[in-house]
């Protein structure tokens, strides 16, 4: 079945302490997978060689750092893998819109909320906002926000 | 409140004649198909089979501005969008006039709050706006009746809106 | 100039101050009566509400010419078929019957030929 | 001297604004396009016209507060998006709802998806020119929308699923006219396939137009019909069940070739798939209680979750972070037609501009849920 082969495939990328079983039932994705920077590149090649899709990217906004979670799936069930990168404020990640072509939007997303560069992503401009706006919206410092929390607040612990 | 519609008076002004023309202009208003969010289906649905906007001359939606007269902004009306709608009032002729339908195209409704970046609060912050049209989105029959209100005001009176279909209740009893 | 010739005559000028008047009378008259709307954007080219990029004298495929030109000969093919709809069957109608099918039929080779010739599928230009 | 002939004029491309008004392109989307004549060299949806920050908005509003914004972001399947965002609240807080209101809540889902398609089948047909099919299917729809304005109160844009059931039961009388409407539907349903389905133009406009084949949808993560009529048997209430949907028989039709044709037809199979789905949940409803013991102020635990559920266009996923407060730390709407409308991009370039209309008419989107 697709989704063991991309288990395998992901042992080769990213050292196994990185990969943890979830129950799909409660949290919905069934592989939750804390990665560098620098693997994303590989995991996406990898997930798209076992006949996965990329259905989310999505970023979140912490005191200490941004998180950039990747959402995977397959066509069986209990498939999806959540990926969570870690991302210092005013670093950038890799782009993977060479293996899926869902990235070019979902990453021009990312960067037109939260201001997190993808280098050498073909055309990284704002996808939502007009073209002239200078703020990134979906920062916690921008706008009316309840509260900032950073990852430890909501984790409990701290991610690689 | 956006300048006043900006459209110069006709040369000829005759008092009936314009009476005349107005009767004319309010019982064959052609709105622009410009639907922004959810309160385009209410205006679809009030097109449609059930609530059939042709009873009121209104049901001939124009793509282009150019040849429509009335510009009903059904919708939530995003930072992006405004100067679009600006520049499609500009380019519709004289006389024109604009309908502001659902709460979105009032005053924001549901999506304004203190700290809302992304929409402007109200139709009539880009362009003048003749008749609101209360509602999340307002129903089919709400549209009819703005529509009739905006022929009434045309016409500058419901009494002399001779081809006006319905008459409200109280003017039938007399 | 003989009387009749003056009268028929007078017939054509009627004509053409009536065609005259019946286009340019709607322009002056909603010039006078109508207001007109100013703005910016008023005489600006209508494109979805978008500034128009580019300008669009391009040169086109010459698809269009020959598809406006069977369009024309049809619609002039229209226009002589005004006079026979309103002599039809006045006593002739197999007859008219059979000129109809005869000038409407070479007409429509127009469109066969330009159906043989492709002009109809458009070719990939890549 | 020969006169100097002009150098050949090369043959120009143009751009053309397919923009935000434009009576085919279902709302505010902006299609930019690069025309050399009536071919399609580029083109390139620009959206951003009906963003309203409904992420941003739920960072400051309590989870109950931002209810009624989850149905205005797809307002033709407003209460199927209502009940994923309650649905994903009550999995990840373990509030249980009674099973009567799982019920309706199918019910309505099914109602409204029925109302969805039939929207989505009168506007495609008049974008191709067709126009008494639209007056069809919106005589069919208000008769849902009376449905479902009679137990809602709302006609489009639904709060009707509250965290731990719904908000109002349902009496004989819509029961009743659920089932008066399935009847009416199956009996109209000939009248559909002879108006549209078999006409030649109709067939001509969309067969082996725009096709999108199972590698073209796993790379742009399209769902929904567009992704089963290239053949895929991928429909989370069968992948990934929830609600009651595990003890309903239906099939997932799916279509073979991928063309606009295609996926023309597996929504209509939808549709009826859907009245038999309401059929059985309208048989097996039971009785008792429509609200479970819901907390007052609902307050998730610490971490994150993705819950899916299948809206009229695809995979609708919300993914929430709590930070254990009473309101959402982030909230990520994955909006299902966010990756069918990309595949314009691969999909357009070298066809007609004619074919665009069908093309973006048989994927059926919606911009602000696209913008949210």
């Amino acid at each position: 079945m697709s989704f063991d082969d991309f288990r395998e495939e992901l042992r080769k990328v990213v050292d196994p302490a990185a990969i943890r079983a979830s129950d799909h039932g409660i949290k919905g994705y069934s592989l939750e997978v804390t990665a560098r920077s620098d693997q994303v590149g590989r995991i996406a090649r990898a997930a798209r060689d076992t006949d996965l899709f990329l259905e989310a990217i999505s970023g979140v906004d912490f005191t200490d750092c941004f998180q950039v979670v990747y959402f995977f799936n397959g066509f069986g069930a209990g498939s999806r893998v959540q990926v969570r990168v870690k991302v210092n404020k005013g670093e950038s990640l890799p782009t993977i819109s060479t293996v899926y072509d869902a990235a070019l939007w979902h990453e021009r997303e990312v960067f037109d909320l939260f201001g997190i560069a993808f280098d050498n992503h073909p055309n990284l401009r704002r996808l939502l906002l007009p073209e002239d706006a200078d703020f990134h919206p979906l920062r916690k410092d921008f706008g009316k926000v309840h509260a900032v929390r950073s990852t430890d607040e909501i984790y409990g612990d701290p991610t690689a | 409140m956006a300048e006043k519609k900006l459209t110069y008076a006709p040369l000829v002004h005759v008092a009936a004649l314009e009476h005349m023309l107005n009767l004319f202009r309010a019982n064959s208003l052609w709105p622009m198909t410009f639907g922004l969010a959810c309160c385009a289906i209410e205006m679809m649905a009030a097109g449609a089979s059930r609530f059939d906007l042709d009873r009121f001359g209104a049901g001939v939606f124009r793509p282009s501005p150019r040849q429509s007269d009335l510009m009903i902004v059904a919708g939530t009306i995003s930072k992006k969008m405004a100067p679009t709608i600006v520049t499609l009032w500009e380019q519709m002729p004289a006389p024109k006039w604009c309908v502001a339908m659902g709460n979105c195209a009032i005053s924001g409704g549901p999506f304004e709050y203190d700290g809302q970046y992304a929409i402007v609060p109200g139709a009539d912050l880009i362009v003048p706006v003749d008749v609101y049209i209360p509602g999340c989105p307002p129903r089919p029959e709400g549209l009819i009746q703005g529509l009739l209100l905006l022929q009434d005001m045309i016409t500058k009176g419901e009494k002399r809106n001779v081809f006006r279909r319905f008459q409200r209740r109280a003017e039938k009893g007399r | 100039m003989p009387e009749e010739a003056l009268q028929d005559l007078l017939y054509v000028a009627v004509f053409l101050v009536a065609a005259v008047v019946f286009a340019v009378g709607p322009l002056i008259a909603s010039w006078l009566i109508g207001g007109r709307s100013a703005g910016a954007k008023r005489e600006e080219t209508y494109e979805s509400g978008m500034p128009t990029i580019g300008s669009a004298w391009v040169q086109f495929s010459v698809a269009y010419y020959i598809f406006a030109l069977i369009f024309l000969a049809f619609d002039v093919d229209v226009l002589y078929l005004f006079p026979v709809a309103l002599a039809y069957d006045k006593g002739f109608v197999i007859r008219d019957f059979v000129e109809v099918v005869m000038f409407i039929g070479i007409l429509s080779l127009a469109i066969v030929y330009a159906w043989r010739k492709g002009v109809f599928n458009w070719q990939r230009r890549s | 001297m020969a006169t100097q002939l002009p150098e050949p004029i090369i043959e120009q491309t143009y751009y053309l604004n397919m923009g935000p008004q434009h009576p085919s392109t279902h709302g505010v989307l902006r299609l930019f396009l690069k025309l050399d004549g009536e071919y399609i060299i580029e083109a390139d949806p620009i959206i951003g016209y009906g963003h309203r920050g409904h992420e941003k908005m739920a960072e400051s509003h309590l989870y109950e507060q931002f209810l009624p914004n989850a149905s205005r972001m797809d307002y033709l399947s407003g209460l199927i998006f209502n009940h994923g965002y309650v649905a994903a609240i009550e999995k990840m807080a373990g509030i249980e709802v009674p099973p009567r209101a799982e019920y309706i809540r199918v019910i309505c889902a099914e109602l409204n998806r029925i109302s969805s398609h039939l929207l989505w089948f009168g506007t495609y047909i008049m974008d191709l020119g067709g126009f008494t099919p639209f007056l069809y299917a919106f005589d069919d729809r208000e008769i849902i929308l009376d449905i479902l304005d009679r137990v809602t109160g709302s006609r489009l844009t639904y709060s009707y699923c509250r965290v731990g059931g719904v908000a109002k039961d349902v009496d004989d009388e819509f029961i009743a006219a659920t089932r008066g409407f399935i009847q009416r539907l199956r009996s109209r349903w000939e009248d559909y396939h002879n108006l549209v389905t078999k006409n030649v133009i109709f067939i001509h406009r969309t067969k082996g137009v725009g096709v999108i084949n199972r590698e073209i949808a796993l790379r742009f993560g399209c769902s929904g019909p567009v992704l089963r009529a290239a053949g895929v048997v991928y429909d989370i209430r069968r992948v990934e069940p929830y609600s009651v949907y595990p003890d309903l028989q239906f099939e997932i039709p799916t279509g073979t070739a991928g063309d606009a044709f295609d996926r023309y037809m597996v929504r209509l199979q939808e549709i009826e798939q859907s009245l038999r789905i309401i059929e059985q949940a309208l048989e097996r409803l039971p009785e008792g209680p429509i609200r479970g013991r819901a907390p007052r102020n609902v307050r998730p635990p610490r971490g994150d979750s993705y819950f899916a559920v299948e809206a009229a266009r695809g995979a609708l996923g919300f993914y929430i972070v709590s930070d254990g407060t009473r309101y959402p730390y982030r909230l990520k709407v994955r909006a299902p037609s966010f990756g069918n409308l990309q595949v314009l991009t691969e999909m357009l370039p070298g066809t007609l501009v004619a074919d665009t209309i069908s093309i973006l008419g048989s994927i059926d989107i919606v911009v602000p849920e696209i913008d949210r």
